[in-house]
């Protein structure tokens, strides 16, 4: 950095009064703090011992899982919308003919690496039927690297799994409240809210 | 209440911490604020020196009645074997018989002591002595007082001294100064070196206090030189200026020679009296009162000769008397206020002040007063045709400065207690009215934007009345008009000079120095006129300098002004015609000294000092108002009336070339620079020469065979500080090796 | 002699072991402390080894030393070898070395061994014992301590280490002059250089050097925090800036030994404040003893106490530091320097010039008032403390103004840059 | 103190012990006279070894450290005969020379420091203005130009590009 | 009998020679030839001094005495003046174990305190500031290093076996002054409150040159102040404009 740059504004420090000068109420402060947090309530979570209560499942990104349609089969309709969005490249579709007359294809197989994947949600926002999902199951692992490569049928098993705690996002979302934006002000002529307006 | 060993050290210290105080705080902190600290100082100083003369007062009135009435002295025949060893001549073989019980009064402050040497000086036994012939008409306690003095020891004390001289002298410095400095604080105004101005002016009050109540001779050359070095700071105040400059250094230089002289004469004093305070220590001071009182008898002859002429010469520089005039006009490059008070009204007069100190050195020479008065008479004379023609306002009172410095020096060559008292009283209200022409003058000045040739304004007096009402009443005390204080002044000293040209073996020499005294008064009169009409009188002209809008000077001017507008009326006719003053300084022991002189003159001739000759008094005083108005008659004749024109008179003169002597100032100058300057520069060039050439020539040469020898050696100082320990190790190596082995 | 090398082998043992195990677990507390500061629990699993016995994880100290002795050791291409090797050594010899001369108590009873053994009995708890010097020895092992961290960072040849060695080098050279300062004030008041003379001091006198001496304790207390390079002065090591200072590049042995000799450090500084300020092991009416020259009236329940007290004092010292690192922020280094030359050592001369005073001249001024002289002592103390506190606030010495200068021409790096 | 003073009993006991040396004649010297004797024969090497870096090294600091290993010999002579004249005047003395020597080494460092500055250089050869002028400057001896040993810095491969394995782990890597 | 001046005469040549081939020259050969004569004569000298009668003492002093001047010898031919510098610190190690053994505790201390412990410190911290990348040249040649080697040594020798030859000369005369007994030296030199004694001693008949050195340790403080200072006013000095004109203050 140039010192000597126009562009850069000077800030001036905050002037210390007498009893700031004096450490004191830095020290004070600066110990008080400390102790209170000493002897103030533990937030640990004893983990294997105590479950860990994730507090809104519906929002909490965890192993994916395939769901299935009313007739159990499964939803995908291999469309790779999913396999496309994702940022990790981890999800691997082989696309067949499909055997139900309701739909082109199917995934004859649908693989997700769960070491690479990121967990980041895009495939689930990318899927127009919304076949895959993410569950709220968070203590994924295991002891190969094979064992982390789900396939169809374990993504499948997680849908029975976790289908009776977190309904499909299909169904969730008929339960959201009216759209949050709507609410917003329009009397600006961007039609855009700002940080700073007051309301 | 005010105990005088309280008063005397204070008034100078005040000017002196004041002088430290805008000294170092003036650039920084005071600057526009200097003169609070010295006009403060000098003020309380002032205040000091008005308390002190009447503690001197009250203590002189208080032990008048119980002077002891005699201290036992035997009388000393005047023996005529004395001459040969300088002791009594005739008058001071004659005042011995005069009982001397009065020494006046003094008071001596001892402060510390400076220097301390002993055995420094040669026995004087020889001098306090009474001859072997004479012994055995001693009384047993003269012998005691005659014991023969080992080698004296040489002891510098700082001592201070009270007596009615010192009192009224430190009176007149600090009221003067006073109001100079009231008046610089309007005059110098903006100047950039405010502070440095009150910074001197205040060194210089500190100095001529000093230099006024200084006991002793070193202490009194000291300060003599001090009051020399800050009248050479002020006149070279505006040192960018050339003039200022050269006029500075001119100032300095001159004076060297007078203090040279000076400095030769304490030097005699010193080995012919063995000690050099005025008043009694181990050793019976110069002017102390045991040899007032006639115990140890003043060196008469040549030796009194030699002390007074050196002492002179030192007073002539100092007082710029006639060969050594010539710095005092120049030093008007200075402010005005400097020109007022240094060089009017206080430090010229310190010649008069030593002389008048030194009366009874004086008293024991005849020549040497007679020189006085012959230097005195001449320099009035001569300063007064100067005057005449000159045009720079300020040179015109500088002149008048010098002749009337010469009155006083006249007035003490007359070698009589009036004559003595005379001059001092003249220079006391010469003080009052000198200073007010000078700043009058610096008024003057101040409105014309810095122009003073009076050949360039007229017609003051309608912009500018109070300095013109002032001026006028400065012009009346200089020229000698009745009431005022010139004339109470001035017609002493011609009385003195007449009552000794009647009475004194010299009287023709005196008569001639009563007609020139006379003519001087006369031509005082007309040059200070005529400066007066030429600046406030005729058609009003400002020269552009002064702007549009000239104008009276601000009240911190005229104030002083004023003041001693008003001093000038009234101080001449509260001590003149009462005596007070003259009453006052026979108190001092020097002049008490002179006075029980005159009385035991008067008692061995029979009249009686002053009475006789009343009618004479008068007359000479008639005549001196004659001469005066007649210069002042004809003076307003040519510059006002223009009845008489000066031009036409200037050429008639010229023809014997008589104008031009007087306006080149009788070419004193050129003298010296034909006499002095050229000589002692061409014989600086040959020295020059000579060095350069022939001696360092020489020097080279032997220069020559080391630096031959060092270039064989240089290469071993190859500046590497390792190698040079190598060698050490060497050394060390063979040292040890030598003594081990 | 043969008795007396097992007598001082038994005591290096006691104190090695001791501290070096005392090290190992102040890391758990250090660990717990930094948790339960976080709203966190901290360490608790480690337990017995192969079982589910956790004893709140007090197995950890003994899990991380055989970790970072086991691991693999990089010694990076780089580095300036035998400097980088002999760094840790120096530094732990310096950290260790400061026990030879700290009491961990008083004196064990007489008579508890034969006389033909020849034993100076009493026996004194301290290695070295009758060591003169004692103080300064501290001192001088301190000033060898700093040669580690300096070669350490000199030679791992990165700049991030020497950065934390250069800083290290000016941090702990200069806090040693208000180290010294705050302990001159103690030896003054005691007259003698020994640690155990200094504990007998306040135990006969029962008025320890805190209350006597406040403002050298303060003193003492931030030089040897400084000293000890723990937060608010961590400087050599801020790991915001630093990375890890001048234990960058190491890692493995070398690295415990690095880091072990830091806890070894505020040991030492926990020690020397219990010795010099707080007394040791006295407490009033407990253990008071004008007896500890010749020992005669310590009994064993005595003797244990003492050292417990001590001990216990010294607990609470090293749980001070540890809580004090969460409390308050680091200071910028000018600020470091500024407190150390511009508040420090003003204030440890102030103190040092009143105590010599109150010694000089406190007996006489309390036979003046009547009053315990060491009443004088400890009011004059609190009165300088408040006095010196309230000067250096008004006077704002550890100000400094770090804004770029803009006066002066741009450096030829920027200048380059900015092209 | 009391186990010193035993020490010095047993050497009482034996200080006029004859003891052969392994190559010269059997000396027999008191305890307090063979100490002096060898401390001055130390300090003597000392001050001697410093000489020689003095006047040699042209590295400005280590001509300081030479400097000090000089005062240090002369101490280690002090101290030895302030023990056997059983006086402290020595060790006194020896106090005045580290007071001193810390004097010079502040002075000395302030002024290596400046120096350094001005010529980025801490060689002493390029400070010889003493020496007389029209002198040529110092010599510099002509040296094959030592260049450093290139350092190998880890370096980052382009951001995206898998870093290639360095050449002496493609044949053998020992962790994986 | 051998005398051990002779000894000494042939350790010095072999220490001359030996210090010349350590020490840095341009050709850069022999050190290793120069460390074993260095070495041969380091055990003449040891061979000639007398024992200490008391093999513990002997051992210690041997060792520290070792100690101390090999690296007071690395101190001087090492290239790197870093590793001079450590050098230089053990040998002050040594240095203050070898007064330890001759019972000034104090000095030894005091040894440690202040040349290792803070001037020695501030030396590398400079050095190391001011220490160029690479080896530089001037480290790598020194003036005159013959030369320089056999006077210095010789300057050795001509000690060694004057202090040698006064004390053969003590054995065989009653001139040389007795030496102290044990119990005086623990009257006063070895005194138990040894640091005391000293400051007593200091603090009393000393206290005068104390005040003085007192002084001059000010003095050379305030000097080493202003030397950098002013060298580092000069330099800003001389920059295009006044420091404090148009700085930052000029909000």
């Amino acid at each position: 950095m140039d010192p000597h740059d126009k562009s850069i504004r000077w800030i001036k420090p905050p002037e210390l009064g007498l009893l700031e000068r004096s450490y004191l109420p830095l020290f004070l402060d600066g110990i008080t703090t400390t102790l209170r947090h000493l002897f103030s309530r533990k937030k640990t979570v004893q983990f294997p011992d105590e479950p860990h209560q994730i507090p809104d499942p519906l929002l909490y990104r965890g192993v994916h899982r395939l769901n299935r349609d009313e007739q159990g089969r499964v939803k995908c309709v291999a469309c790779f919308l999913c396999a496309t969005a994702c940022p990790a490249h981890c999800i691997d579709i082989v696309a067949a003919e499909s055997p139900w007359p309701d739909r082109e294809k199917y995934p004859e197989s649908f693989t997700i690496d769960e070491l690479r994947c990121i967990f980041c949600g895009m495939c689930e926002e990318a899927c127009p039927v919304d076949a895959i999902e993410l569950t709220s199951l968070y203590d994924l692992s295991g002891k190969s690297r094979e064992e982390m490569i789900f396939d169809k049928e374990k993504l499948l098993s997680v849908y029975d799994q976790t289908i009776d705690k977190e309904p499909m996002r299909s169904r969730r979302q008929t339960a959201q409240p009216a759209g949050a934006r709507s609410t917003l002000p329009t009397d600006r002529r961007d039609g855009l809210p700002t940080d700073n307006d007051p309301s | 209440m005010f105990d005088i060993a309280l008063l005397l050290p204070l008034i100078p210290a005040l000017p002196l911490a004041a002088a430290i105080v805008i000294g170092a705080l003036g650039p920084w902190l005071l600057r526009d604020r200097s003169h609070v600290p010295a006009v403060a100082a000098i003020g309380i100083s002032c205040l000091l020196s008005l308390l002190l003369l009447w503690s001197v007062h009250q203590e002189i009135s208080g032990s008048a009645r119980q002077r002891p009435a005699a201290l036992a002295y035997t009388q000393h025949e005047s023996g005529g074997s004395a001459a040969d060893h300088g002791v009594g001549d005739d008058p001071a073989g004659n005042r011995n018989s005069a009982g001397a019980t009065a020494v006046g009064f003094e008071r001596i402050v001892r402060l510390w002591t400076w220097a301390a040497v002993e055995k420094a000086g040669l026995a004087h036994t020889e001098l306090t002595a009474p001859e072997p012939a004479n012994a055995g008409h001693l009384g047993a306690d003269a012998s005691t007082v005659h014991t023969p003095t080992a080698r004296p020891a040489f002891k510098i004390e700082i001592a201070l001294r009270a007596d009615p001289l010192t009192a009224v002298m430190l009176a007149t410095v600090t009221l003067v100064s006073l109001v100079v400095a009231v008046y610089s604080i309007g005059y110098m105004h903006g100047d950039r070196g405010y502070w440095r101005f009150f910074a001197y002016i205040s060194l210089f009050v500190f100095s001529m206090t000093m230099l006024v109540s200084a006991s002793n001779f070193i202490l009194l050359y000291v300060f003599w030189e001090a009051v020399g070095l800050c009248s050479y700071l002020l006149i070279g105040f505006w040192y960018q200026k050339p003039e200022a400059a050269a006029a500075g250094k001119k100032a300095f230089i001159v004076n060297r020679v007078g203090d040279f002289g000076f400095a030769l004469g304490v030097f005699l004093l010193w080995t012919t009296y063995g000690t050099l305070d005025f008043h009694d220590g181990a050793v019976p001071g110069i002017l102390g009162q045991t040899r007032l009182s006639g115990a140890a008898p003043f060196v008469g002859g040549a030796t009194a000769t030699a002390i007074c002429l050196l002492l002179m010469l030192g007073a002539c520089g100092k007082s710029a008397q006639f060969p050594l005039h010539v710095w005092l006009p120049d030093a008007m490059e200075g402010p005005t206020p400097v020109s007022a008070l240094i060089h009017a009204a206080t430090m010229v007069t310190a010649g008069v002040y030593m002389v008048a100190r030194c009366t009874p050195l004086y008293l024991a020479s005849v020549e040497a007063q007679q020189i006085v008065a012959v230097i005195g008479g001449a320099t009035a004379l001569m300063a007064a045709i100067i005057a005449i023609t000159q045009t720079d306002l300020k040179r015109i009172l500088a002149y008048s400065t010098i002749s009337q410095l010469g009155y006083m020096f006249l007035a003490l060559g007359a070698g009589t207690l009036a004559g003595v008292t005379a001059g001092m009283f003249h220079l006391f209200t010469h003080a009052f009215f000198k200073a007010l022409l000078f700043l009058g003058a610096g008024s003057v000045m101040h409105a014309m934007g810095g122009v003073i040739d009076i050949r360039c304004f007229s017609g003051l007096r309608r912009i500018m009345p109070v300095t013109h009402w002032t001026f006028l009443v400065g012009c009346l005390g200089l020229a000698g008009v009745f009431p005022l204080a010139g004339f109470w002044s001035k017609d002493p000293i011609l009385v003195a000079l007449h009552d000794q040209a009647s009475t004194s073996s010299a009287g023709s020499l005196y008569y001639w120095l009563y007609i020139a005294g006379m003519l001087g008064a006369a031509l005082t009169a007309f040059y200070t006129f005529r400066a007066f009409w030429l600046t406030f009188y005729g058609p009003l002209r400002t020269p552009p300098e002064a702007g549009h809008h000239a104008h009276e000077s601000p009240p911190s001017m005229t104030g002083p002004l004023v003041l001693l507008a008003v001093a000038t009326l009234g101080v001449g006719a509260a001590f003149g015609p009462t005596r007070l003053f003259e009453q006052f300084l026979l108190d001092t022991p020097s002049l008490e000294y002179a006075r029980a002189l005159a009385e035991q003159a008067a008692a061995g001739t029979g009249a009686h000092v002053g009475n006789d000759a009343h009618g004479a008094h008068t007359a000479v005083a008639l005549l001196s108002q004659a001469v005066v108005l007649a210069g002042i008659a004809l003076s307003a004749m040519m510059y006002l009336g223009r009845q008489i024109d000066p031009e036409k008179l200037a050429a008639a003169l010229d023809r014997a070339k008589l104008y031009t002597l007087s306006y080149r100032k009788m070419y004193w100058d050129e003298i010296y620079q034909a006499t002095v300057v050229w000589p002692a520069w061409i014989a600086a060039q040959i020295s020059a020469a000579l060095d350069r050439l022939v001696i360092d020539g020489l020097v080279d040469l032997c220069g020559l065979a080391p630096k031959l020898l060092g270039a064989a050696l240089r290469p071993l100082q190859n500046g590497l500080v390792q190698y040079y320990a190598l060698a050490m190790v060497i050394g060390l190596l063979l040292l040890l090796g030598a003594l081990l082995w | 002699m043969l008795a007396q090398t097992i007598e001082a082998l038994v005591k290096i043992g006691l104190v090695l072991g001791g501290v070096m195990t005392a090290s190992a677990y102040l890391v758990l507390v250090e660990r717990w402390i930094a948790a339960w500061v976080q709203d966190r629990l901290g360490p608790n699993r480690v337990g017995i080894p192969l079982t589910n016995i956790r004893l709140w994880g007090l197995g950890q100290p003994i899990a991380d030393g055989v970790k970072l002795m086991l691991k693999g050791e990089a010694v990076p291409k780089h580095v300036d070898k035998p400097l980088y090797y002999l760094a840790p050594a120096v530094v732990f010899l310096g950290a260790i070395l400061v026990f030879a001369v700290i009491p961990f108590g008083s004196v064990l009873p007489r008579g508890i061994f034969p006389e033909s053994w020849q034993l100076h009995e009493p026996i004194e708890l301290v290695i070295a014992p009758q060591l003169d010097v004692g103080m300064i020895y501290v001192l001088a092992v301190g000033g060898i301590a700093v040669y580690g961290v300096v070669l350490g960072g000199w030679g791992s040849n990165n700049k991030y280490s020497f950065f934390g060695a250069i800083r290290s080098a000016a941090q702990l050279i200069s806090y040693e002059i208000p180290l010294g300062l705050g302990i001159l004030g103690v030896v003054l008041a005691t007259g003698s250089l020994r640690l155990d003379a200094i504990i007998a001091q306040q135990a006969d006198s029962g008025w320890w050097n805190i209350v006597q001496q406040p403002l050298g304790f303060l003193v003492f207390t931030v030089a040897a925090f400084a000293e000890a390079t723990r937060l608010p002065f961590d400087l050599p090591e801020a790991e915001q800036e630093l990375v890890g200072g001048y234990h960058t590049e190491y890692s493995g042995i070398k690295l415990m030994l690095l880091l072990v000799s830091e806890f070894l450090h505020m040991i030492a500084a926990a020690f020397l404040m219990v010795v010099l300020f707080l007394g040791g092991w006295h407490i009033w009416g407990l253990t008071d003893g004008i007896d500890s020259p010749g020992g005669e009236l310590v009994t064993w329940p005595v003797a244990v106490l003492r050292v417990v007290i001590m001990l216990a004092k010294v607990l609470a010292v090293i749980l001070f530091f540890m809580i004090a690192r969460w409390s308050w922020p680091r200071f910028r280094f000018d600020q470091l320097m500024q407190i150390a030359w511009r508040v420090m050592i003003p204030w440890g001369l102030a103190n040092l010039g009143v105590v010599a005073i109150m010694i000089e001249y406190g007996d006489r001024i309390g036979a003046a008032t009547g009053i315990d002289w060491r009443i004088w002592m400890a009011l004059i103390g609190f009165a300088t403390l408040i006095i010196v506190w309230a000067a250096t606030v008004i006077a704002d010495p550890s100000r400094t103004d770090n804004r770029p200068r803009r006066d002066l021409p741009v450096p030829s790096f920027l200048a380059d840059e900015a092209n | 103190m009391a186990r010193s003073a035993s020490r010095t009993a047993r050497i009482r006991r034996r200080q006029l012990v004859e003891r052969r040396l392994p190559m010269t004649a059997s000396i027999t010297m008191h305890y307090e006279l063979a100490l002096l004797h060898n401390y001055l024969i130390v300090g003597a090497m000392l001050f001697c070894i410093g000489l020689v870096g003095f006047i040699s090294r042209r590295n400005m600091i280590v001509m300081f450290l030479s400097a000090e290993m000089m005062l240090q010999g002369v101490a280690l002579s002090l101290v030895a005969f302030s023990r056997v004249h059983n006086d402290f005047g020595g060790q006194i003395l020896v106090v005045f020379v580290i007071a001193v020597a810390a004097c010079e080494a502040a002075v000395a460092l302030a002024l290596v420091q400046v120096l350094f500055s001005r010529r980025k250089s801490l060689d002493i050869a390029l400070w010889h203005q003493l020496r007389e002028e029209g002198l040529p400057p110092f010599p510099a001896q002509p040296l094959p130009e030592q260049t450093p040993e290139k350092p190998q810095w880890p370096r980052l491969p382009p951001a995206g590009v898998q870093p290639a394995p360095p050449s002496e782990l493609t044949d053998y890597r020992p962790d994986v | 009998m051998i005398d051990p001046r002779h000894l000494y005469i042939l350790a010095t040549v072999l220490a001359a020679l030996g210090m010349w081939r350590l020490l840095p020259r341009a050709d850069a050969g022999g050190r290793l030839g120069g460390a074993a004569l260095v070495a041969v004569a380091l055990g003449l000298f040891a061979a000639g001094l007398p024992g200490l009668s008391n093999w513990i003492a002997d051992c210690v002093f041997y060792v520290l005495a070792a100690v101390t001047i090999v690296a007071a010898i690395c101190t001087v031919t090492f290239r790197n003046p870093v590793y001079c510098a450590i050098w230089f610190g053990l040998s002050l190690l040594g240095t203050a174990g070898l007064l330890l053994l001759v019972g000034a505790q104090f000095l030894a201390i005091a040894t440690v305190v202040v040349y290792a412990g803070a001037i020695l410190v501030t030396f590398l911290f400079v050095l190391m500031l001011a220490q160029p990348e690479g080896r530089a040249s001037y480290d790598r040649v020194s003036f005159e290093s013959l030369l320089a080697a056999v006077a210095s040594i010789a300057i050795l020798g001509l000690l060694t076996v004057a202090i040698a030859g006064v004390f053969q000369r003590s054995g065989e005369s009653t001139a040389f002054p007795a030496p102290p007994q044990s119990a005086e030296l623990h009257q006063k030199v070895l005194h138990p409150l040894h640091t005391a004694q000293l400051g007593a001693e200091l603090f009393g008949r000393w206290l005068i040159a104390v005040e003085v050195a007192g002084v001059l340790l000010l003095v050379a403080l305030v000097g080493a102040a202003v030397i950098v200072l002013h060298a580092r006013s000069g330099r800003q000095s001389s920059g295009p404009q006044h420091p404090q004109s148009g700085g930052p203050q000029q909000w």
